[in-house]
C-alpha cells in the first residue's frame, strides 16, 4: 500500500494481542487472574485435566483392541476444554467441536456417553444430566456448527436473558464458509457469543500456514468487526482468563468476540490417521515441551498447591474412573434394531409405519450391536 | 370472523400474522422481509406489528438463515425463514440434510427443530436467470423432513399454520406464479390442515391427475377440458409431498384404473416418479394403462424467453392423458 | 501390459496415475490428498510423481473445492476433485447445480466446465457420523451433469477414465465398502468405458435385478443365492447412473417380464424410483409383477451399530425376489 | 482487550487505507497517477462513463414499456465498471458481478447482448468479441462466482502466464460463505487475484451496517492475509489507480488483494424494487452529489481536456448507440423452442433425443419468443 501518498489516509486499524501466563517450564508472568487464589478451583482444574487424559488413553486403547469406532484423541489440547468448563456458567450453551471433552466432562456428559458416540451409538448424544443437557452434539461435519450459534445466541438476545453461547472449532474449520458466515454476522446484533478456535497447528495433514493466507486465526473477527485475540492454549490459566474475559463481556452486552486458543495435537488426528506421513518426529517432540499438563502441574508444584501423594492419588483415581467408564460403555445393551425410527420425527409418519415393522419383524441383525 | 378474499400471497400473509399473534415464539427471518416486507410482499405489515426482534432481517447468506434457525429452533422459539427464490436455497442444503433433519434422531429426543423454511418455487413469471427452479424433490428425499407445496390460498393458509407448529422442520415451498393468479375465500380461524394427506381436489372415475404446487392450476384447467369430452378426471393435489399418503393416490388409481402425474421440475429422479414407483409396486394390478408421468425436460431451465417451452402446460397433460386412453380405451 | 490384480481403490489410483502421465491437463485437488495420499488413499503417489503443482492440498472447504475445479475447468484444465465422503458433498451442490451443470448452457457453448468431483460414497465400514451416506440421487437429479457410481476395480478404472475425458461435469461416486472388498485383473491399457450404457453383469432369464454400486455385491450374491435354487436371475449394473440408460433395462424386462431394482439410498426419492418409474411408463405390457424396490430405510443414516439394519443385504434382496415371483410365478 | 496485562502481548497490526483523487466538487488532490497525463485516455474514460449511463438509462425505459424484463440499473456506479475497463488486460479475465456494465462494454460485450441476457434469452451470455470472450457471464446468484476465481487464478499460475484474474462483487456478497472461502485461501497460494468489492451501501434493503458487523469491507481482507483497502469508487481516477496498482502487483506475482470501492446506487436495486420503501429521499439526494460524472466531468472541464461542444456530441452519441443496441435487441429472432437441448451437454445424450424431439415437434410455444 503506497500509504504515503497525499490523496491516501489512514481509515482504521486493528491488533492482535496474545496471553500466556505460564511459561512452557511453568513459570508465572504477570499478576494472576482472581480465580488463582482459590486453590481448590487450581487443583480442580488440574484433576479434570489428568481424567481427560487417562479417559483419551482408554479411548484409544479401546480402539487399537477393536472395541471402540474411530476415536479423535484430545491429547495436548485438554487445557482447552479445562478452560471451558471452568468458564462458562450452567445455563450457558456450548457446542463443541470434537476434542473438547474435558469440558463435556465438567458440564455434565459422562465418558460413557462420549464411548457411545465414537462407539456408534446415537445413544452418545443424549447427554442427560448437568448443564450439558443445553449443549449440542458435537458437529462431524466441520465448522458446520458454527453459524447455529448465532440462532442460539439470538433467542438468548430476544428474550434478554444472560445467557452466552460458546461454539468452538478447529483452525481447519476456520476456511469454511460457514464460519465466516457466522463471524460476519454476529456483531450485526451485538449477540452474547464467544467464538473459540483451537489452533493445534494441522488440519489433518494440512498445516495452518497451507490452510490460510492469514497468519493468525484471531485476526479473522476483524471481517466481522469484532475483537479477535490469540491465547496459549496450553496455558490453562491464560486460556481459562481470556475465555472467562470473553464470556462475561458477551454477557454484559458487549457482544461477541473471537478467541484464538493456540494449541497442538500430540495425537494422530484420529486412530484412523498416521500423522508420521505428514509431520516429523522432530515437530511433534518440540510440542511435547509445551504440553499443558506438564507445565501446570510444575506450576502447582512450585506453588505449593500439589504433591507427590496428590499426584499418585489422582493417576490411579482417574484411570479407575476411565476404566469403569469402558466397562459401563462395554456393558451397555443394543437399541433395538428398530430404534432407529424412534426419532425420527416427534410421532412417526403412518406412512412409514410399514418400515419400522418390517424391521421390527425381521429382528435383530449380524454385525449390528 | 368472514372469510376473506384472498390471493395466494395475502393468505401466506395472514397465517404469518395469525400465528406470530397468537404465538409469541414465532419469529420470521430472511432477506429483505422486514422493512423491504419481502421480496414478494409475503412478510408486509409484519415488522410494524411485532418489531425488529421477532421480524428479523438477515445478511445476505443463506447458509447462515439456515443455521440460524436451526439455533432458534433449539431454544423453543418457531423460526419461519423466508429464502427469496428456491434456487438460493442449495446454501441450506447442507444445514438441512446434516443437521435440521437429525438433531432430534441425534440426540434420541433431547433437541428437535422446529422450524420451516418458505420459499417461492417454480417458472412462469419471466423472473431472471435462478429465479425460476422448482426445489421440491432436492429436500423431498431427505429423511426426517417434511416438503410442503400448497396449491391455493385456503391451502397455503392451513398448511403455513400446521407447518409452523408442526414439531418437525418443514420446507415449505410456494407456487410462485400462483401467487396472485387467482383469489379464494379464507377464513383467518386459526385451524391447521394436516401435513399427511393429499387433498382431493376433485372427484371423479376415468382417470387420476396427480400434482402439487403451481402445476395444480394447469392439472385442474386439464380436467376441465376433459370434463367438455365427457372424461371424469380426478385431481389429487399432493400438497404435503413428504412424507407422502400414498393412500389416497393408490385408491384413487384403484377407482379409475389409469394415472398421469404433473411436475415442473426436470423428469429424471423429480417426486412424480417416487410417485410412479409406488404404483408400480403397489397398484399394478390396478392399472389398465401406463403411468404417465408430464414434466419439465431435463434440461436446465430456460430463461424468460423459453421458459414456456419448459414448462408443461394443459396441451402437453391431455396429450399424456390421450395416450393413456389410448393405451386403455375408456368404458 | 500384463492387468494387474487390484483393489477397487487401487483401480481409481492406477486410473488417475495413467491420465495424469497421459495428458498433463489433468490435475487433482482436495483436502489431505497430496503428502497423505487421501484418506483412502485413493491419490498416493501422486504428489511424488507429478509434483505439488498438479496434486492440490486444499483447504478445508469443499464450496471452495467445488469452485476451484470449476475455474480450472473453465481454463483448459481438468480438475479431478475428491471429496472425502459423500456427506461433505453437500457443500458442492450449489457451485455444482448453479454453474457446473450450467456454464455450457448459459453460454451457448463458449464455456464450459469439463470436471470431475469424486467421492467415496455409501456405508458398511463402521465410519464415523456422516461418513456413510448414499448421493446418487442429489447429483442425478440434475440436468447437464453426469453421475457414475463403479461396482468393480475394471469399471472403476475404465470409468474414471471416461469420466476425465468427458467434456461436461461428472459425479463420480465410488462404493466405499467395496474399496478393498475383492480384487480383479486390471489393465492399464488407458481405455475408457463408455459412458452412457448399463452393464450386464450376468445374463439370465427369469428376473432381471438392478442395482449400482456397493449393493452390486449384495446383488451378486443374491444371483448366486437364486441360481442354486434354479431361477435364473439377469443383473444389471447401472454404473452409469444420469443420463441413465433405460433401453438396457427394458430390454431386459422385456426378457424376464419381472424386475426388482436395489439401492441402498434412502427409499423415497431414490433413484430406484426414477427407475421404476420408466417401467411403470415403458414397461409395463412385458410385467408379469410388480416392480419392486430394496433400499435403505427412509431413516437418518444410523451410526455404526445399526448401519446394517438400514443397509439391504442379500437376505432383504431374496425376500423382495420371492413376493415377485408369488405374484407371478415362474414357468 | 487488555493489552498492558502484563501477561499480554501485540503480535500482529493491520491498517486500512482510503484512496481519493478527486473531491466531490472536482478538485485533484496530490499528485494524479501517471495514466492522467494521457488526454485521450482521460477522455475514452468520461466517454465510456456516459455511454454506460445513456445505455442504463435505456435499458431501464425499455424494461418501463415492458419490453425488458426486471433489470438491474448501475447508475451511479458506472466509475468503477470504467475503471475495471482500463485496468485490465485483454487476457486478463474478468469474472463480474451485474452492474459493471462500462467494464463489459471496454472489454467487448456488445450492448445488445446485456440487453438479450435482462430479456431473457441465453444469448445474451456467449460474448463473441474481445477480451470479453475470456470473461465469465455474470453471476445472478450472489457471491458464488468468487470461489471460481480460485481455480482461474490458479491455472494462470500452474502455467507461469503473467495474467490476472479480476473478480467482482457487491456489499451483501460479502455475507456470503464463498466469498469468504476464496478470501481465505487466495493467499495460501499466492494468486494473481484482484477482489473488487463495490461498496454501494446496500444489499437491496439492507444498509452496510446491519450487512456485517464490520466497519469496513476492506478489513475482510485480512481474514486471508491479504491486502485490504478503500477508495472512492466514485473517483473514477482513484480507482482506476488502486486497481491496475493492485493488478500489476498480482501480475508481478505479489499476490491477491481486496478493494472496496466506496460508492452508492442512485436507481432502485433493480426494476422489480422500490427503493422508496426503505431509504429516504434525502439519502438519495445527498448520494447525487457525490455522484461520479458529475466530479469527473467537472475536473476535465477545469483541467480544460473537455469542453461543452464534446459533451453535446457525446450525448448526441452516446444516445444513438444506446437507441441502436436496443432496436438490435428488439429485432433479434427468437431461439429455436428445442434450442434448449443445444448446449446441454457437448453431445446431447441419446437418452435424451426423444424430448429434443419433442419439443422440436410442437414448434413454437405461445409466450415463448
Ligand atoms: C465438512 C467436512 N469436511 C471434511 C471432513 C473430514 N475431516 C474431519 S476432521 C478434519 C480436519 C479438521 O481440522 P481442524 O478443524 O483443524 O480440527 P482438528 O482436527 O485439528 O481438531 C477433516 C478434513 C469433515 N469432517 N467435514
Ligand atoms: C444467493 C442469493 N441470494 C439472494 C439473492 C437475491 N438478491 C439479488 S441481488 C441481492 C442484493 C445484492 O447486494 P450486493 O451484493 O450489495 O449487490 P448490489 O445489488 O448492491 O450491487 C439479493 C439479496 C441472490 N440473487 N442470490
Ligand atoms: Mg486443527
Ligand atoms: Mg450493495
Amino acid at each position: 500500500m503506497d500509504s504515503n501518498h497525499s490523496a491516501t489516509r489512514r481509515v482504521a486499524s486493528f491488533e492482535i494481542f496474545y496471553t500466556q501466563f505460564l511459561s512452557q517450564d511453568g513459570e508465572a508472568r504477570g499478576d494472576l487472574p482472581a480465580f488463582a487464589k482459590d486453590v481448590e478451583q487450581l487443583r480442580a482444574m488440574y484433576q479434570l485435566m489428568i481424567r481427560t487424559r487417562a479417559f483419551d488413553k482408554k479411548a484409544v486403547a479401546l480402539q487399537r483392541t477393536g472395541q471402540l469406532g474411530t476415536y479423535a484423541a484430545c491429547l495436548g489440547q485438554e487445557a482447552i476444554g479445562v478452560a471451558i468448563g471452568h468458564a462458562l456458567k450452567a445455563d450457558d450453551v456450548f457446542i463443541p467441536a470434537y476434542r473438547e471433552y474435558a469440558a463435556q466432562f465438567a458440564r455434565g456428559v459422562p465418558m460413557r456417553d462420549i464411548l457411545l458416540y465414537w462407539g456408534g451409538d446415537e445413544r452418545g448424544m443424549n447427554y442427560d444430566s448437568g448443564p450439558s443437557m443445553l449443549d449440542f452434539p458435537l458437529s462431524v461435519p466441520i465448522g458446520t456448527h458454527v453459524p447455529q450459534s448465532i440462532g442460539v445466541g439470538y433467542a438468548f438476545k430476544l428474550r434478554k436473558e444472560p445467557r452466552v453461547v460458546l461454539v468452538s472449532c478447529g483452525d481447519g474449520a476456520t476456511s469454511k464458509g460457514d464460519f465466516y458466515e457466522a463471524v460476519s454476522s454476529a456483531k450485526v446484533w451485538n449477540l452474547p457469543i464467544v467464538f473459540l478456535v483451537s489452533n493445534n497447528g494441522w488440519a489433518i495433514s494440512l498445516p495452518f500456514n497451507r490452510q490460510t493466507g492469514a497468519e493468525t486465526v484471531a485476526q479473522k473477527a476483524f471481517a466481522g468487526g469484532m475483537p479477535g485475540e490469540q491465547v496459549d492454549g496450553n496455558d490453562v490459566i491464560a486460556t481459562r482468563f481470556v475465555l472467562e474475559r470473553a464470556i462475561e463481556r458477551a454477557r454484559r452486552g458487549e457482544g461477541p468476540s473471537l478467541v484464538e486458543a493456540v494449541t497442538y495435537r500430540l495425537h494422530d488426528h484420529t486412530t484412523a490417521d498416521d500423522a508420521r506421513r505428514y509431520r516429523s518426529a522432530e515437530e511433534v517432540e518440540a510440542a511435547w515441551d509445551r504440553c499443558p499438563v506438564k507445565r501446570y502441574k510444575a506450576w502447582l508444584e512450585n506453588s505449593g498447591h500439589w504433591s507427590a501423594a496428590d499426584e499418585e492419588a489422582l493417576q490411579t483415581e482417574a484411570t479407575a474412573t476411565a476404566e469403569a467408564a469402558a466397562q459401563e460403555f462395554l456393558k451397555i445393551e443394543a437399541q433395538a434394531p428398530e430404534s432407529i425410527f424412534d426419532h425420527l420425527y416427534a410421532t412417526l409418519p403412518k406412512t412409514l409405519e410399514w418400515q419400522r415393522d418390517e424391521v421390527a419383524a425381521r429382528g435383530p441383525i449380524a454385525g449390528a450391536h | 370472523m368472514a372469510a376473506q378474499n384472498l390471493a395466494l400471497i395475502e393468505a401466506i400473509n395472514l397465517a404469518l400474522k395469525s400465528e406470530m399473534a397468537r404465538d409469541e415464539n414465532v419469529v420470521v427471518l430472511g432477506e429483505d422481509i422486514g422493512r423491504n416486507g419481502g421480496v414478494f410482499r409475503a412478510t408486509v405489515g409484519l415488522l410494524d406489528t411485532f418489531g425488529g426482534d421477532r421480524v428479523i432481517d438477515t445478511p445476505l447468506a443463506e447458509t447462515l438463515v439456515a443455521a440460524m434457525a436451526i439455533g432458534l429452533s433449539t431454544q423453543g422459539l418457531k423460526p419461519v425463514a423466508e429464502i427469496q427464490f428456491s434456487g438460493f436455497m442449495y446454501p441450506c442444503v447442507d444445514q438441512v440434510v446434516n443437521h435440521a433433519t437429525r438433531l432430534r434422531n441425534r440426540t434420541r429426543g433431547r433437541l428437535s427443530c422446529p422450524m420451516v423454511i418458505r420459499a417461492p418455487n417454480g417458472g412462469g413469471i419471466h423472473a431472471p436467470e435462478h429465479h425460476s427452479e422448482s426445489l421440491e424433490t432436492t429436500f423431498a428425499q431427505m429423511a426426517g423432513l417434511r416438503v410442503v407445496a400448497p396449491s391455493n390460498p385456503a391451502r397455503a393458509y392451513g398448511l403455513l399454520l400446521a407447518a409452523i407448529r408442526d414439531p418437525d422442520p418443514v420446507i415449505f415451498l410456494e407456487p410462485t406464479r400462483c401467487y396472485r393468479l387467482f383469489k379464494q375465500p379464507v377464513e383467518d380461524d386459526g385451524e391447521a390442515l394436516p401435513l399427511d394427506t393429499c387433498f382431493i381436489d376433485r372427484e371423479g372415475s376415468d382417470i387420476t391427475l396427480v400434482s402439487w404446487g403451481a402445476m395444480m392450476h394447469d392439472t385442474r384447467l386439464a380436467a376441465d377440458a376433459l370434463a367438455e369430452e365427457g372424461i371424469s378426471a380426478e385431481v389429487v393435489d399432493v400438497a404435503t409431498l413428504k412424507p407422502l399418503d400414498m393412500d389416497t393416490i393408490l385408491t384413487s388409481v384403484a377407482k379409475t384404473g389409469r394415472c398421469v402425474i404433473v411436475q415442473e421440475s426436470p423428469r429424471a429422479g423429480g417426486w412424480a416418479s417416487e410417485i410412479a414407483a409406488n404404483l408400480a409396486e403397489h397398484g399394478l394390478l390396478s392399472l389398465f394403462a401406463p403411468v404417465l408421468r408430464v414434466s419439465g425436460y431435463d434440461t436446465i431451465m430456460p430463461l424468460a424467453r423459453q421458459e414456456r417451452v419448459y414448462i408443461p402446460d394443459t396441451e402437453r397433460i391431455l396429450k399424456e392423458v390421450r395416450k393413456v386412453f389410448d393405451a386403455a380405451p375408456k368404458g
